[in-house]
């Protein structure tokens, strides 16, 4: 199933959670932070929102920055 | 303001000085700089995940046992929407309300754009933010974000990055005087310890700084000399400085000159 | 000049800060500040004993615990014969070759008479004094000190006593680049702790002040601010700033925004 | 004896020494220094040097200064 | 921009310097000042006849014979409504689409309120106006104005009446650097000759001045000077000025010294 | 002084700007420009004949027809001999008894040697000369160089050729307040139009600029520049400038505002 | 009949004109700008434009100003 | 005949004045300053004045300077 991640295409497979993609992606899920087609998820609701087709995804992190 | 505390949104911190986490050299000097600045609070950017490499150590990592406040940026916005977007991810990510609002009106001297940030403002101290806009030096301005719910005001010295220093120290007095119920933090353009200095002894409540520091030959040290110079204008604006003369008034008494 | 302390004439002082002890409220009070200032040294004037009533305490017995180095100055002379009296006696008032030479040459600025200071060094270095100079920022009489034997050259930033603060940092900074053999002491004009980062920023090896401190709304909190400043001011040229720059640069990352 | 002391006139007794003098002045030897027509005697010599008449003597001390 | 002239709005003025006619000691000095400025502009403000008593001459009365361009102002209006309002009684008055738009955001300082000010921009170029707005020194509030019709961008130089002079000389040169397409005219805030020159050699199109000129101690002669003033900057702008060195270059030749 | 004319050594300029010779691209620039200044006297070198190659028209020739006071310099020269060497040479040169007096103390800044500079001066004095010193801003030194004889005194603004402008207008008010009986004239460092107003503005008599003009894009046009700045802070300086205050005054009258 | 203007009361007969009413003031008529209720009247309609009770006018001119 | 002219050796014909070396330089005596062993020559001895062997000369003008 594609998807569209952080300006890319990705591929996920049917089904995924969010909990699912970040740890495909070996991203600890108390670093980031995800949002699905401009919508912000709580990280709470991270084990149980589902991915679908088409989905844009931006899972962002803190860096250095001022 | 409680007297030694910077304080805004139901915080206190214990220094009047914040630091910016971007531009080091590498994750030790960043660390070490940060530790010896004795800032409290710190800030840090919101950016994507870099898919295609592994990543490295972050500069949360390197200052998880440093128990200092994360606040994030919305550097890099030019709209108000965009800024409000990347607030509320940052949000999300470090389960704070704090956010340090920029909305950039232009490339080349990262000016603020006003209007767009007095709007962001207003949406996202509706959702519960505690919002730190970075604004430029008007008055006006100002007075509209805090009225608009702002914790603290953040006007620039100089542009960011640049190292000029104040550059108008008319403007930034003013905004000081007429703003006294949330703190006016300097935000961007201190070079130097003396420009530190100098914006502390104008009265502001607290300094924010990145490329200073980061930047200069010496990270730590400089560092070092920031925190001294907040420290050192501070107490020059609590104790009240001498009037300037034109001629000179002589330290040593006139009478008893052998002859 | 060795590390971090401040050295001539053979000595090495712990703090970069020389403080005046004239012009306080109260003896309480110059106690107090001159203990916060941290200062290793402090100036003193030599003046015709007052026969006409029962003298109170000193400024000497004041800080007689506190094992400061003592330093009389010259101040009011207005001729080389008058200030090498004066140092003279100076000397066996306080047993010490120490002296701050000040020659005036205009009461209403009481800016130096630099070709009488220039005959006074020679006199009193022949006659081994540790001769400490009172001089205007001029890099050729600063320079003729210097081969005159002064164990350290002392520019004014400003009129003693005005508070304006470096007034040309231009010719300050050549003839700190220009003498290097011997220490150079920001002597008279520094008001506030910004004035004094910025000495020292500009490479001065010391500061001297007394009004700055003194005269301030709270002369012991002011203290404290200039010990930080020259400790910021110091550190920070150490440190190496940042270079000025007209547009800004962004201090966080542009790589990685959300669009 | 008439002496010149500190831009003022002053009574001193016949052959005083400085010391004497200070002691009359109530003044510690320790904390100042003395000129004598012009040239500064050493501390050490207080106690020989003798006042004459007419002398021109200015004893000095440290006051607070910049 | 044309050669020698200041363009705007579909005028070409033969001198860059654009006077006020308030503040003057009396009629005489004033008509006689703003002749001796060899302005071809000048501004006057609306305001309500006074009818309680029988009006004297006026200011237009006694400029009669000068073909002088009138510049009315809004001066005094708090919000976009009243600035708008006050603009079009002026175009009655003076049978002329010119505005200088003032919407003043502060009573203390009269800094522009710029988001009202970008408001009464928008409606008067939509009725026809040509908008001179008084605005701060921010370049992203200038671009809007411009975006929005303005004919030109008049940023402040300090606060009307200060006599300051210019008090970001950094943010005056990026917004001259920026603004292309429509003059950028400093007003408000030049105190003397020297500020005048100033702002013309950071490349401002043009200056417009009250106070500087009709609070002088002789303001014929002041009106003499910012004229030369005015003069001297843009030619030296023009003709493009050495670069700053730290150090000295000799003006004689340093070959056939004699020896 | 008298009213509008640069008096000294008995002679009346009818401009208070006097221009150096060297550093022209071209002799016909150079021509330009100095008739363009509207200098009634101007400096010159004095060099040995280069014997190795024909000399082409020089200085004096294209401005033969000018009518300029001729002031020859003794700049190039380290010591007192030297200068009154030098001196001598072109007091037979140039039939005139006028010298611009340098005595160089330091050869990266060229700052003046006040020591030999006053010694020259005596003895050039006692031979008739009407001696013209390039002198620091030491208020002393001014003193003792008119007392000295000197028909004017001539402070730098900033080192020589270095175009920084005025870098210590307290120094130079003061010097300007105190020396009353010869005429001060700024010279040296003046980059721009705006510096030569401010210098004119403090109260300088006049102003003696070389690189400024030659060095600059245009020359011609920043001769012009100059002679407009010379004039516009001399008239501002008589008339007398508004004083600076921190907050705003409003030019037009609060009275009868619609509401 | 009552009319505001310029902020105070003032009477002025029925059936005036603008223009009857700059000339009651002795005020020439280019050299001013009226409004009627918050409309600025253009000045070639001053002659036909009468006052109603209650009108609220603003008579305006140019004055020194910067 | 040697002579030291301007820093450089030169030669020139015995007996001869101040007046011929100008012209055998061609260099308008007006212009320009002499001074020989150290003295400044007045311009009306151009003529008068004779050169020695070993003399040492300056010959100097304006030129453009600041």
């Amino acid at each position: 199933m594609l998807i569209h991640l952080n300006g890319g295409e990705h591929q996920a497979p049917e089904g995924a959670t969010l909990s699912g993609l970040l740890e495909a992606m070996r991203l600890q899920p108390g670093r980031v932070a995800i949002e699905v087609n401009g919508r912000v998820v709580a990280r709470a609701d991270f084990e149980r929102v589902q991915i679908r087709e088409g989905d844009v995804l931006e899972v962002v992190q803190f860096v250095g920055g001022g | 303001m409680q007297n030694d505390l910077l304080t805004f949104g139901g915080r206190a911190l214990a220094s009047r000085l914040i630091v910016g986490t971007g531009k080091y050299p590498d994750m030790t000097i960043a660390r070490a700089a940060i530790l010896a600045s004795g800032a409290a609070m710190v800030t840090v950017a919101v950016r994507r995940v870099d898919l295609s490499r592994r990543e490295g150590e972050s500069i949360l990592d390197v200052l998880q046992d440093a128990k200092l406040a994360i606040l994030p940026n919305t550097a890099g916005c030019y709209t108000a929407d965009e800024a409000v977007r990347t607030a509320r991810l940052a949000r999300e990510a470090g389960l704070s309300e704090l956010i340090k609002l920029e909305v950039i009106g232009d490339q080349r001297t990262l000016f603020p754009d006003t209007e767009g940030l007095l709007q962001a403002t207003r949406v996202l101290v509706k959702e519960g933010f505690v919002v730190l806009p970075y604004t430029n030096d008007d008055l006006v301005v100002a007075r509209r974000l805090r009225d608009a719910g702002a914790a603290a005001v953040m006007p620039l010295a100089a542009p960011i990055g640049s190292g000029l220093g104040i550059q108008n120290p008319v403007n930034l007095r003013i905004l000081i005087e007429e703003i006294r119920d949330v703190p006016v933090i300097v935000d961007a353009g201190v070079g130097t310890a003396s420009d530190a200095a100098l914006a502390m002894e104008l009265g502001a409540d607290g300094i924010l700084m990145n490329t200073g520091i980061a930047g200069a030959g010496d990270p730590v040290k400089m560092a070092r000399a920031m925190r001294a110079a907040v420290e050192a204008g501070r107490l020059a604006f609590e104790a009240g400085r001498i009037p300037r003369k034109l001629h000179a008034s002589a330290s040593s008494p006139v009478e008893g000159l052998i002859r």
